[in-house]
C-alpha cells in the first residue's frame, strides 16, 4: 500500500518542524450576542499526537474544532496553526491551510450529488490532481472502511454509517497533517468502530496528529491517550 | 480484519473484484438540477423569445423603412401644370429633356394623361369627366443609386424655360417616413436592452438563489481545500450552460415562429386584410440580416448569464467569507 | 432529575423562567427565501412589465384607432363636380338641401371655393391659378353619433337632382384603418398572451424547482401528519403572495414609466418629430382604461401565479406519493 | 402534568385493541434492482410494549422503521398497522395512520426555516391545533430534554445533540400511539442518553409501543427489554 511507502518520508519531515499544529491562547468565543460558549482556552496540539476531544452535549465540541477549522472567528485570544498566527491570514493562506487539514463533520457534509467514490476523491480533485493518480487509492480506502460496493451509490442512499465512513475516507484520502473527527463512530457499531480507529490511529503513525472528539466512553477507553474535556465553556486536560 | 499499511495488501471484505472500467464520470461539482436551474433556463428562452421577436420586428421595420425612403428619395417628380397660353405637351417634352441632362438622373418618365388622371381619380371622384379639367401632368424621375443630385441647376432651369413646372424632391416625406421608422426602431432597440436587461436581472437573482441553496456545497468546497476561484470557475461554468441551453432554445423557437408566420401571410397575401399588413410591416420573411441579429441575441443573453452570474458569485463569496 | 409525569411539575435545569410573552411566529411553513423564490418574484415582475407595456401599447392604437375610425365615420362627403351646363353653387346649395332632410344627419357644410382649392393644393402643387380650373366641390356632412344612417335614398335623391353629385362614406378608408388597427391591437394581444403564457411556465418551473428543493419538508410534513391539501395550500399561499409582489412591481414601473413617458413627450410634442410620433402612437397620456388594464393584467398574473403553482403542487405530490 | 391527567385514559383504551401495533409477515424488500435488504421477516409489536432494534451498520435497521413508516413499500410479504392491512391504503388512512406513530429520524430532519419552538410543535400545528392549547405543553417538554434556552434558536445554530433532542421532543409531542426512534442517542453523552432513555420508558408506561434502533450497547444494558437483531437481511429476536 501506498500509505507505507510513504512513512519513511513523512517520519523525517515531522522531525524538524516543533512548531504546534495548533496552539491556543487565551481564545473565548461568542456567538451573536449570547454568552461565550467557550471561554480562556490555552493549550496546543503538538505535531503527531493523538487526543480525544469530549464534554457533554453542547459544551462546545464542534465549537472548538470550527475555530481549529477558522470557520469561526475567535471573539479574543490567539490561535496559530502551524505555528502561523491566524488572525490576520489571507484567502490563499487559508486554502493552503485548509488543505493541510482533514475534516470529518458531525453531520458528515457529503455532496448529496456526487457518488461516494466521488465524494472521496472531491478534495484530490478540488487540488487539481489526475483521476488516474489517484484513483487505485481511494478504491482501496473505501473497501478498507467497508463501501467496496457503494461506491457509485449517492450519498442519500447510504445508510447513517456509511454516510459517516464515507466522510471519514474523505478526510483521510490527502493524508493531512491535522485530523479533525467531530464524533466519527456515533452511527457505526462498536466493532466498526473499532476497525475506523484503527484507522486513525495507523494515519497518526504515519505522521497526522489526531483530533477525535467523541461522548463514546467505549471508543476512549480503547486507547490512553490525552484527553481534551470541556465543561462549563472551560477546558480541563486529563494526560 | 488486517491493518492494510503493514499487510502490504489490503483484504477487502467484499474480495478482490476488479475495479469498474472507468470511475470517472466527471459530474459538475456544483448540483445541475437545483431548484433554480430549470426555472432560469425556462425564463432566459422566455426573455431571449422576447427579445429576438423585438429586435426582428425592429429589423423589420428598419429594412422595410430603408427601402421606402431610397425608393421614394430616389423618385423625384416634376409637374407641369397646364396653362392655357402653352401646350403642356411641348412643356412637358422640354422639362424631360431638361431633367435627363442633369448628372445622377438615371431615368425620366413623363406620365401620360391617362396615367395623370388616374394618379388624380381617388381625389376628384371617379367618372369625372377629365376632358373638362386641365390636369397637370407628372415627370417622374429615377435618380442613380447612391447618387444625392443638386438640383439647384435644375430647378433654375425650369423656372426660366418651363413656367408652370415645379420640381418635388419629397424631402417632406422622406423625413416623415424617417422620423417614423426611427421612432418604432429606436422603440424596438429599448425593448431588447429593457428585455437583456431584465435577463441579468434574472440571472442575477437566480444565482443569489443557486449560491444560498447551495452554500453547503460551497462550505464543503472550501474545507476541501478548493479556492473563490475554483468554485467561481465551477458555478459560471454552470450558469453558461444554463444560459446557452435556455437563449438557443428561445432563440429557436423565435425563428421558427417568424418562418411560420412568414409562410401564413405570404398565403394571406392575395387577401385584402393582407395587403394592408404587408404595406405597414412589409413582408414577414425576415432577412438574413434578422436571422443573424437573432443569433447575436442569443449569444449577447449567454454571455451575459456567464459574466453576471460569475460577478454574483464573486461577490457572494467575498461577502460570505 | 425528576421524572416529570410522577413528581406532577417538572424541574428543567433552566429553572422556572416565565414564558415570553409570545412564543407565535406564524412562520411560514414553507421556507420563504428559498433559492427559487427571489428569481421567481423578479421575473414575475419582469414580465408583468412586458406584458403590460404590450397591453397598454395595444390599448393607446385601440383608443387612437376608435377615435380616427368614428371621426371618419361620421364624416360623410359630397363631391359636387362641376358641370359646365349648370351652376355650381345651384348644384351644391341643393345637395346640402337633399342631405339636411336624412335623418340621422346633424349637420351638412359647403366647403367654400378657397376652402376647397386648398385640400386640393398638395396634389396639384401650390402656387397654381385655380380660376382655370373647374375645381370640383365638397360638402361635409356630419353624422349624428351612433347612428348609421340609410344613405341609398340620399344617394337616389342626388342622382336625380344634382347629377354631377357623387356621395362618399370613406367605407374603404374606414375599413383600412380598421385593419391596420386590429392587426396592431391583435399583435398587442398576442404578445400579452405570449407573456402570460411565458409567467405561467416560470411559474410552473420555479414551483417544481421548488418543491424538489423542498422535498425534505414535504417529506417532514408528511411525516408529522399533514395531507396533501393542507401542503399544498402551504406552497400555494407562498407562491400567491411571491406573484402578487412581482406583478405589483412590474406594473408599477409600467405605470410609472408610462406616465414618465407621457410628460416627456408632452414636452416634445411642439417639436415636429414629436407631431409624427403623436400622429402615429397618439398621446402618451394613458386613458384611465388603460391603468384599469394594467392593473387587470397584474392580477391576472398573481392569479396565474396562484393557480398553476396549486396545480403544479398537486401534481407533484400525486406524483411522489 | 397533562400527561399524567391522560395515563388512566389510555390504560382503559388499550384493554381493548387487542390488534398488535405492527405487525410484518414474511416481508421482503429491496431497493431498486439490488439485493434483498432485509428478507423473510415476520414479527409483531405488541401494543404498549417496549423494544430495542439492533444490528450493524447498513444492516437495514433504518429501511425497517422505514417500511412501518410506509415510507419505503415491501417488494413481498403483508404489513398491517394497528390491525390494518396497509397494501391498499388510502391517503386519507395514511395521513391517519402517520398522525398515530412518532418519528426521530436519524439525521434528525428539522426544519431549517423554524424556531426549534415550532419545529417541536409542528406536528400539532399540522393537525390544525391552536396555539394557547398546546404552548405550555410544548415548552415544558423542550425544557425537560434541556432545550429551554434553544426555543428561539433554529437548528442550523444548534449543536448535534440539541438537534437530536429537538426531533425526540417533536416525536414525543403528540403522545403517538407507536414511537419509532433511529439512533435517537447516537450524539448526546451517556448522562443524557440516559435521562432520554427515561423519557421514553415513561411515554411506554402512558401506553405507547416503543422501538428504538441503536448500535449502543452501553444503553440497551439498561433495560431489560425484547432486543431484535438485524443481520445478514433476517431478523433475530432476543426475548
Ligand atoms: N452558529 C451558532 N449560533 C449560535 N449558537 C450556536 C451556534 N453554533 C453553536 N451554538 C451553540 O453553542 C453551543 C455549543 O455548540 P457545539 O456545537 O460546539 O456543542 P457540541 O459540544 O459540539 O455539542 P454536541 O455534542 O451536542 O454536538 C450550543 O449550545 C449551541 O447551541
Ligand atoms: N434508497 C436506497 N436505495 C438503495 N439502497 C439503499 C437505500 N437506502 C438504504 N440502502 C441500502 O440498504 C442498506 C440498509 O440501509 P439502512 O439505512 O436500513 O441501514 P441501517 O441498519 O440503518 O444502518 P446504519 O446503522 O448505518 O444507519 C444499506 O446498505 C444501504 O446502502
Ligand atoms: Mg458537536
Ligand atoms: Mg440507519
Amino acid at each position: 500500500m501506498v500509505w507505507g511507502r510513504v512513512k519513511a518520508f513523512f517520519d523525517n519531515d515531522f522531525e524538524e518542524s516543533a512548531a504546534p499544529s495548533v496552539h491556543f491562547e487565551n481564545v473565548g468565543v461568542r456567538y451573536g450576542m449570547g454568552p461565550e460558549v467557550l471561554r480562556d482556552l490555552t493549550f496546543s496540539i503538538e505535531p503527531n499526537s493523538f487526543q480525544f476531544l469530549t464534554g457533554p452535549s453542547g459544551a462546545g465540541k464542534t465549537t472548538l474544532l470550527r475555530l481549529i477549522l477558522l470557520s469561526v472567528k475567535p471573539t479574543r485570544g490567539l490561535i496559530s496553526l502551524f505555528g502561523e498566527d491566524v488572525s490576520r491570514i489571507s484567502k490563499d493562506d487559508l486554502t493552503d491551510l485548509r488543505r493541510r487539514m482533514g475534516v470529518v463533520f458531525q453531520d458528515f457534509r457529503l455532496l448529496d450529488h456526487l457518488t461516494t467514490y466521488e465524494n472521496v476523491a472531491l478534495p484530490l480533485r478540488v487540488q487539481g490532481k489526475e483521476e488516474a493518480s489517484y484513483r487505485n487509492e481511494v478504491v482501496e480506502l473505501l473497501r478498507w472502511v467497508g463501501l467496496g460496493d457503494r461506491m457509485h451509490m449517492l450519498p442519500p442512499v447510504l445508510s447513517g454509517g456509511e454516510k459517516q465512513r464515507a466522510a471519514i475516507a474523505r478526510a483521510l484520502i490527502v493524508r493531512p497533517d491535522l485530523l479533525l473527527a467531530d464524533e466519527p463512530t456515533g452511527n457505526v457499531d462498536p466493532s466498526l468502530a473499532r476497525r475506523l480507529l484503527r484507522l486513525f490511529i495507523e494515519l497518526n503513525r504515519l505522521g497526522t496528529s489526531v483530533v477525535i472528539a467523541t461522548h463514546d466512553f467505549g471508543l476512549m477507553d480503547q486507547l490512553n491517550v490525552r484527553r481534551l474535556v470541556l465543561g462549563d465553556g472551560q477546558l480541563h486536560i486529563d494526560e | 480484519m488486517n491493518d492494510p499499511s503493514r499487510s502490504g495488501a489490503p483484504k477487502p471484505e467484499d474480495g478482490q473484484r476488479p475495479l469498474p472500467a472507468s470511475l470517472r464520470r466527471n459530474a459538475p461539482l456544483v448540483p445541475v438540477d437545483s431548484a433554480g436551474g430549470q426555472a432560469l433556463a425556462a425564463v432566459i428562452a422566455i426573455l431571449t423569445f422576447l427579445a429576438a421577436l423585438c429586435a426582428g420586428g425592429a429589423e423589420l421595420v428598419a429594412t422595410s423603412s430603408s427601402q421606402w425612403r431610397s425608393d421614394i428619395a430616389r423618385e423625384v417628380t416634376i409637374q407641369v401644370r397646364p396653362n392655357a397660353k402653352r401646350s403642356i405637351d411641348a412643356d412637358v417634352d422640354r422639362a424631360v429633356a431638361l431633367a435627363r441632362q442633369t448628372p445622377g438622373v438615371e431615368q425620366a418618365q413623363p406620365f401620360s394623361k391617362t396615367e395623370s388622371e388616374r394618379l388624380l381619380e381617388p381625389w376628384l371622384g371617379t367618372g369625372l369627366d377629365f376632358n373638362d379639367l386641365p390636369v397637370p401632368r407628372l415627370i417622374v424621375i429615377k435618380l442613380q443609386e447612391g447618387l444625392k443630385p443638386d438640383f439647384t441647376t435644375l430647378r433654375q432651369a425650369l423656372k426660366e424655360q418651363v413656367p408652370g413646372a415645379s420640381l418635388d424632391d419629397h424631402a417632406l416625406w422622406v423625413s416623415r417616413l424617417s422620423t417614423m421608422a426611427n421612432t418604432i426602431i429606436g422603440i424596438g432597440t429599448v425593448l431588447v436592452i429593457l428585455v437583456l436587461v431584465a435577463a441579468g436581472l434574472a440571472v442575477t437573482f437566480a444565482t443569489r438563489g443557486a449560491m444560498a441553496g447551495n452554500r453547503e456545497v460551497v462550505d464543503v468546497l472550501h474545507f476541501v481545500g478548493a479556492n473563490d476561484d475554483f468554485i467561481a470557475k465551477e458555478f459560471q461554468r454552470r450558469f453558461f450552460k444554463l444560459g446557452l441551453r435556455g437563449s438557443a432554445f428561445g432563440a429557436g423557437i423565435a425563428l421558427f415562429l417568424t418562418t411560420l408566420l412568414g409562410f401564413v401571410t405570404s398565403s394571406w397575401r392575395a387577401s385584402p386584410a393582407g395587403d394592408q399588413i404587408e404595406a405597414l410591416f412589409g413582408s414577414f420573411s425576415i432577412s438574413w440580416r434578422g436571422y443573424l441579429l437573432v443569433v447575436l441575441i442569443a449569444l449577447a443573453v449567454a454571455v451575459i448569464t456567464g459574466v453576471v452570474s460569475r460577478l454574483t458569485v464573486r461577490r457572494f463569496l467575498n461577502e460570505n467569507g
